[in-house]
């Protein structure tokens, strides 16, 4: 049965981290990419949204990062991630987290 | 460990247990669960001296998967169980959780009375303008006009402006924000958990299933937008007209001050106690 | 109707009653005190009051006995003190047929029975101190000596230790006028009992 | 406190300041309440002790914080009390509830007075023995004592905290009217003459603490908060390391455990006083206030040469059914008088096989029940 | 509304809408409550239907403040109700209690969860039986009815307005999750077929209206607040007039008149219904969703050659002591199942006189006795 | 009959049959009950259309005197009743008198939603800033540093401002006054009870026997004095510093505007209940 | 016992009625006297105190109108009496009322 | 273990379940009252969920009977409806032996009985109307046709009103979808019974 639809908008561009974020998109020289533990993503939606980067992308499968060498580091997604399934990470990847 | 999100995790989370969590997808209590163990991990606690307290509701949930010493109290009652609690141990750090229902409708009157009492702990208010828990009712922040379950012709109360009621009642700190704004929240609630005395955090958060859904925002983003778009910074508000900050969502530290908490105060009783003998009090009873 | 249930050798009964703010209650604690905690005895200390907040009926009661004491209130008490007329309206009916009745003549007209000692006690504390507030140490000086349950020296020290501080020599003072007025009272003229089943 | 008399003995003391003693003679150091005739002068004694015994007072906007409060400081590892009378103990419920469901030790006193509802504030009642044990939603055991003097309500204050202690349930005294104002001289037993028991606490590592573990004696080991052991404490029905569950067998477990432990204990808190009852023919079943008045009334009968005996009830719940059973069997006639329409002679009646006969004296007026009312029955009864 | 067909007559309604249509059918114009697991189903409902009826729907700050504007509305003449759950029913209390001391009609559903504290909030429970009776302070009569189907949700409530007005008491209906949520036919009766009582108001001038003036019915005639008869409700004991009293004679006479209206009405106050009953030597008794599957369990039972019977109390309190007692004479053995540890049993056991076998079935997990379960039983005690 | 006060209070008191009243010699309530009866009389409302609704405490007990509907509740739920009444009957002047205790501290949860909700009726606040009946405990408007029988050595607690919570929760009609200027006190009662939606008037009262014994203001007159002496006209407050206002009672209205009453709200919900046809709600249902 | 004494302190002279007074004293021309209803009053001081013309007296058998000449109508005594025990009346007596 | 207490020839038992926010308990209404408003039989229709907020496992039940319902729940379904792979594992032990296994085959990969009708009811619905959101009404199609309780028109007409206005037009499509899917499958090509006891 359809109640309603949801209606996916465009994404954030700039302000990441919403009015005062704690951390700015950090020094380019350093390199990022998040990771998400699938078991825990809930699909909601929101880092695909929001992310200023349009790092992730959502499919039938689910939520995936799509375009991990777009990301800035400015943690929007890991910050605002409500499972806390989204980790930042520095290196190209981490041991023991199970990337997308 | 890993960093970032996953590291906190790990160490906060009684992840192994119980995550993922109960909450809806999307739900913004996990945004405010992030929040409060980023500002924790800032301040350095160690995890064996906080408490976290909370109520019933979506909220209420909370303290069942941070991994402190959790209570989760009846409906309502969290800042009673946590002046008890903090006035028996003062070396717990103490952050009580709950919802808007919870704190200002059935739970309004202790909130008040911590704030004007002025114990040390932190408020933290996930509100979400709806009974989310027990189905969508109306709570006493839904705003004016909105459509609930107990409202099927729209809100005609008018809503408390929580903050505003922490400041009537003199709380120590007083700030708000919305889930949007999570990099404010941690310093907010890092200030909050900072600050002596009586601290209070009230943050917007989307409850996209139970009040979106009834009110054309149906998804987590369409209310985090709601949120962005809506929200104005307490430093900005000065230059505005009142008309313009109708429907706004101020936020920011809205007070700020330091006064002697409540155990300070009750210290100061005990060493009076110890020193002076007591006069026997008159013995006029009356009828009550 | 005589009760006897209540009416043993040890066990002394006293009701003290009068208008709320006379400081009834006060007398009673510390009458109850005397006896118990400076002579030892067993007692129980009661009272009852209206809904005023002040100035409504108020009554006071000690029980005095060697034994243990099991009902705690007084139901035939073998000394009435009524420090206004209405209390002795209410409650003479109660008094033990051998009890005694002592009122406040100030503020006490009529009595029931000559087997009373009426002493004025609100006028003594207010000629001799000043003040009506201590008429309740005069009465209750008049009483303790009358009922023979307690020393002068207990009552001293019960004063003393329930008094506000600064305020124990005015009381004392007045203690000591009650006793002073009851000792000129010459009890054998009294008759034996209050009823008229003597008469 | 100038009380004492200069040997520093014997003691004047009212129901309610003796109770207060009690509590911190038991060791309690906290108290949260709320202002409520005739049980103020509980918070009031407390307030002024409490200080300089690094205790803490507080009042609360209401009876519901008190308790909330109270729950609080026991789960920070602190003997915690409250006090109050009928409305606010009918505010206490809901809370109450929750310490039974937390297995939280806490002490409340009900100083009963007339009721239903605002009632009858100076006088004294008996009004609220069944909702002691049943003013609470859902099911629990509960311990509910009954005080008759200024010595038992320093003792049974001593009692509850013990028995909320071992058996990590909330106690219940009730008290009334008359026992709460009526003053007695009292010697305070010295600290090593009182028997003191405190909560069992984990001795394992934390990370092989069970919260909820179901002991031999039912009752799990409690840990404080701050001290280590993090935990989670939950009114919902929970598993035995207290996270929330809905599974069958484990609620199952938990509801049946709370029983069992206080079952267990049954021939340690079910607290009763005999008295004349060795060749008693007749007996009255009484408790608070009115047990004085039956010990009165039983001596005046026995002179009047009626075999009369008395089973005063300490405890009121867990009902002490061996006791009254065993007086109702040896009796033929049994009476309870009390200060409600029947309360425990409801209950009574519930253990009662048709040996003896069961015959009530209710007052509802705010007055004590006189010696010569209950003598007055008992007479009748007897011939 | 679309749940009707298009004749208009079956529909398809939860227990919690029969109630509220049940309530507005009884004349319910005022509902305040508090959102709570599993009853808020009636606030939505009555939310949706009172304003288009001239109604006032309010939800409160929380359960008190929903019982205190109740009390309020009835007051002004209007019939009002709230319903909740265990948590806010133990809330509502000291409410409640001032309800019974005023004599002010009103309606309260508790639909019960399981307990004590949060409990089980989504599964069913009969926890609350005994707090119904015994929940606030004081004494007091209260009427108590249980519901166990669509069907009598709708009834009972009808029936609760009408004893409640009758008596000027506050009638408590439990429900639990079950019955709450179970969706049923109904075919709801026209207004005519439904009888409604309203509250006795007075004819007399003003001057002479007596407001607790002591009828042959024991029921004083109730004037609205705004009708012209200015007069005075306290909570505290009051003489005829209303006005606050400590004498003992008005308190005793005031006390005992409330037990009295009641008593006098137990003919129509205490209503069960019998299953199978005549020739049965074994019995059932049970309420609320549990009656339903004793009543499979009956007919199961006799197929297989038991001869057993069941008897449903709707009335639980003022307890239905001569239905019960009949059925312990005629039965040789009586099997009370309940979602609880035992309440209703413990109130068959006090009147029983060892005539039969009373034996208990009780669950605590939230989940509905099977009538297997019950079936198993009968057996075992029938051989 | 005589004029005066004499005529009014034989008009509107239950004189024969309660007065002299209970409460103690010179205590405030007297005054509050002389002015209520002057602004009701002002106002020329008919007895039977008022509902004068008291919560427990010596003010509470001013219903028994008072010749109208009256209603005497359980402590601190005064306005709880009186909501039911009213929006039962709308032809009702409610008017609800509260203790400070009755009204901040068991009530403060029902007066901040009371003024939120804006449902059309009057509280008045006899704040005599302890437990008078019960004995003279603390209450939320003790002021800091007073001795009462559960501060034995000083309250250490803030008072709340009880007029500035009425305001955060946006109150229609919010006014404060004393005793002393009982003729002040007539006009703000009056005004309040005009103002449509929920209007509270907070009377600083004297207790002598409970609060002021015990912090050396045993007599009615020096209380008065302590009012008369303290108290600053909210008008004469844009010039003061708030260092000079410290410790003084700001008097007069406090707050006042036109928003539509609760009552007024609800008519509208009835009128578009009737006319429109209401979807089936969402069937998800959560604990709680 | 003697707890404290009450101290009774000179009367407010003007500003009657307390600030912003609705009926500040009438005209001149007509006359005025308090009378008190001897059976409420419960002799709390109030009116002696702060009686503007000193019209009322306290002496061991209560308070009396002392001065009703003094009267200037300005019913501060009649507004602040806790028992309602006092009327301000134009007239020199009035039937029906038990003048002090 | 046969249950005989709830095998009455009149009596339907029907279990759906699946996971929280897939629409089950609103199929199992408009079953109930197609059963019950528009074919007048006694219907009696329950749930119940976990205490997840959304996403956890939901469970909704029917009965349907010529004869009132005493017991309300079911105890043995005649047809299971599972949505998800944990439905099938958690209920299929309670079915009947001669009940019927309905599942979604788009989320269930692994049955426990030949007695199966698989029908890929969200896939259905992404494909037919492009959202998943009608699945539910989908597979109500398919049980309500294979119950045999109910009628398609009283079906339609249960879902008309029932579903929020304006959706109609898409549900009942939906429903249809449902029930071609079911006409295609031939029940007496599978096993007569679920269990093993046929092998
Ligand atoms: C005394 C009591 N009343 C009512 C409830 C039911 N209840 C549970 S949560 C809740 C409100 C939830 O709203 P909120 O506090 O805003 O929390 P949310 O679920 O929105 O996070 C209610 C009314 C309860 N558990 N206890
Ligand atoms: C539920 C409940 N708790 C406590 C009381 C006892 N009580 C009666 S009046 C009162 C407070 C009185 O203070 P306030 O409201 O300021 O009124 P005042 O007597 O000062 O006018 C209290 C605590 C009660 N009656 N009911
Ligand atoms: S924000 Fe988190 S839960 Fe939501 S889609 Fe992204 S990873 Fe998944
Ligand atoms: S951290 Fe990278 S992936 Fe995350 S929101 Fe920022 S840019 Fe996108
Ligand atoms: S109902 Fe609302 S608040 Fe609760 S978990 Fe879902 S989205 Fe979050
Ligand atoms: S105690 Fe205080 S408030 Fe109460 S009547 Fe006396 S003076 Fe007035
Ligand atoms: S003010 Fe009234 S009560 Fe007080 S002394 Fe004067 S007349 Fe008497
Ligand atoms: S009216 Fe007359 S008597 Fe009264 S205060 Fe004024 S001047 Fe004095
Ligand atoms: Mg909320
Ligand atoms: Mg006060």
């Amino acid at each position: 049965m359809v109640k309603s639809t949801v209606t996916e908008t465009k994404p954030d561009s700039g302000e990441s981290g919403g009015a005062g974020a704690a951390r700015k998109p950090e020094k380019a020289k350093k390199s990022y990419r998040p990771f998400i533990i699938q078991a825990w993503c809930k699909k909601c939606g929101i880092c695909v949204a929001f992310c200023p980067k349009h790092v992730f992308r959502c499919d039938d499968r689910g939520v995936h990062v799509d375009k991990p060498e777009e990301c800035i580091g400015c943690r929007f997604c890991e910050m605002h991630c409500p499972d806390l399934a989204i980790s930042v990470q520095e290196r190209e990847s981490a041991p023991g987290v199970k990337a997308s | 460990m890993a960093e970032g999100m996953t590291g906190l995790v790990h160490k906060y989370l009684r992840h192994d247990k119980k995550f993922p969590h109960i909450w809806c997808p999307g739900c913004g209590n996990g945004i405010v669960l992030g929040s409060l163990i980023r500002a924790i991990d800032r301040l350095g606690l160690d995890k064996n001296k906080v408490a976290l307290v909370s109520g019933i509701g979506c909220s209420g949930r909370m303290t069942t998967y941070a991994d402190f010493n959790t209570l989760h109290t009846p409906h309502g009652r969290a800042l009673t169980f946590a002046t008890g609690l903090k006035l028996s141990r003062e070396d717990l750090t103490v952050i009580v959780i709950m919802g808007d229902g919870d704190a200002t409708a059935i739970g309004g009157n202790h909130y008040i009375h911590a704030a004007r009492r002025n114990v040390d702990m932190t408020a933290i208010i996930v509100n979400n303008q709806v009974y989310g828990m027990t189905g969508g009712q109306y709570s006493p922040t839904t705003p004016y006009g909105a459509m609930t379950t107990t409202t099927p012709y729209g809100m005609v109360e008018h809503a408390f402006d929580i903050s505003a009621l922490a400041v009537a009642a003199e709380a120590s700190y007083v700030a708000r924000c919305t889930v949007y704004h999570a990099a404010l929240l941690d310093q907010l609630i890092e200030s909050a958990i900072r600050r002596k005395g009586f601290s209070s955090v009230e943050v917007l958060s989307n409850c996209h299933i139970q009040f979106g859904r009834r009110n054309r925002m149906a998804s987590p983003v369409k209310m985090l937008e709601w949120f962005k778009e809506n929200a104005v910074r307490m430093h900005a508000t000065s230059k505005m007209k009142p008309e313009e900050l109708q429907g706004k969502f101020i936020i920011g530290v809205l007070a700020d001050s330091e006064r002697p908490s409540y155990n300070d105060e009750y210290e100061k009783v005990r060493e009076k106690a110890r020193g002076i003998s007591v006069e026997p009090k008159p013995p006029a009873r009356f009828e009550g | 109707m005589p009760e006897k249930d209540v009416e043993r050798a040890t066990r002394h009964e006293i009701r003290m009653a009068g208008s709320g703010g006379q400081g009834i209650i006060m007398a009673a604690i510390v009458l109850a005190e005397a006896a118990g905690v400076h002579e030892g005895k067993q007692v129980s200390q009661t009272q009852s009051y209206g809904p005023e907040a002040r100035g409504g009926t108020c009554k006071a009661e000690v029980v005095i006995s060697d034994e243990p004491i099991d009902y705690p209130k007084v139901s035939r008490p073998d000394f009435l003190l009524a420090m206004n007329q209405a209390s002795v309206n209410t409650y003479f009916g109660d008094l033990k047929s051998t009890g005694l009745l002592i009122v406040d003549s100030t503020l006490v007209s009529k009595v029931p029975t000559a087997k009373t000692v009426s002493i004025p006690f609100t006028q003594i504390a207010r000629d001799e101190f000043g003040t009506d507030l201590v008429a309740n140490m005069v009465a209750l000086g008049a009483l303790g000596f009358l009922s023979r349950d307690v020393s002068p020296e207990s009552l001293e020290e019960a004063v003393v230790s329930r008094v506000p501080p600064g305020t124990e020599e005015i009381n004392l003072k007045a203690l000591r006028a009650g006793i002073k007025a009851a000792e000129s009272y010459d009890l054998k003229k009294l008759p034996h009992t209050v009823g008229e089943e003597e008469e | 406190m100038n009380r004492k008399s200069k040997d520093g003995k014997i003691l004047l003391l009212q129901g309610n300041e003796a109770l207060a003693e009690g509590a911190l003679a038991a060791g309690c150091r906290f108290f949260a309440g709320y202002p409520i005739t005739p049980a103020s002068e509980i918070a009031e004694h407390m307030a002024m002790k409490l200080p300089a015994m690094g205790g803490t007072f507080i009042q609360m906007e209401d009876e519901i914080a008190s308790m909330g409060a109270v729950i609080g400081a026991s789960l920070a590892g602190v003997k915690a009390m409250t006090a109050t009378s009928g409305p606010g103990f009918s505010l206490m419920q809901e809370n109450i509830g929750f310490a039974c469901m937390t297995e939280t030790p806490c002490v409340v006193v009900d100083v009963m007075r007339g009721g239903p509802s605002t009632g009858l504030p100076t006088l004294a009642s008996q009004g609220d023995v069944m909702q002691a044990r049943w003013g609470t939603h859902g099911d629990h055991p509960i311990i509910v004592l009954a005080v008759s003097s200024v010595r038992d309500c320093f003792e049974i204050a001593v009692f509850a905290f013990n028995l909320s202690e071992k058996y990590r349930v909330p106690v219940i005294i009730l008290s009334d009217e008359v026992v709460a104002h009526t003053r007695e001289t009292f010697v305070p037993p010295s600290p090593d003459e009182i028997e003191i028991f405190n909560r069992v606490t984990p001795t394992v590592p934390p990370e092989w603490y069970i919260p909820y573990e179901d002991t031999g004696a039912g009752v799990p080991a409690m840990a404080a908060f701050g001290d280590g052991y993090r935990h989670h404490v939950t009114g919902l029905t929970h598993d035995e390391r207290g996270f929330p569950s809905q599974r069958s067998d484990e609620i199952d477990a938990l509801m049946r455990r709370f029983f069992r432990k206080i079952t267990q204990g049954f021939h340690e808190i079910q607290r009763v006083e005999t008295f004349m009852m060795d060749d008693a023919e007749i007996a009255v079943i009484a408790y608070g206030s009115v047990a004085r008045s039956s010990r009165r009334a039983v001596i005046d009968a026995r002179e009047r040469g009626v075999k009369a005996g008395l089973l005063q009830l300490v405890t009121l719940f867990p009902f002490p059914r061996r006791h009254v059973e065993k007086v109702l069997q040896q009796c033929r006639a049994v009476l309870v008088p009390e200060l409600n329409i029947g309360q425990m002679s409801r209950e009574v009646k519930r253990v009662h096989r048709n040996s003896s006969r069961v015959e009530t004296l209710n007052r509802l007026d705010g007055r004590l029940i006189t010696p010569r009312e209950i003598g007055d029955c008992l007479i009748k009864m007897y011939y």
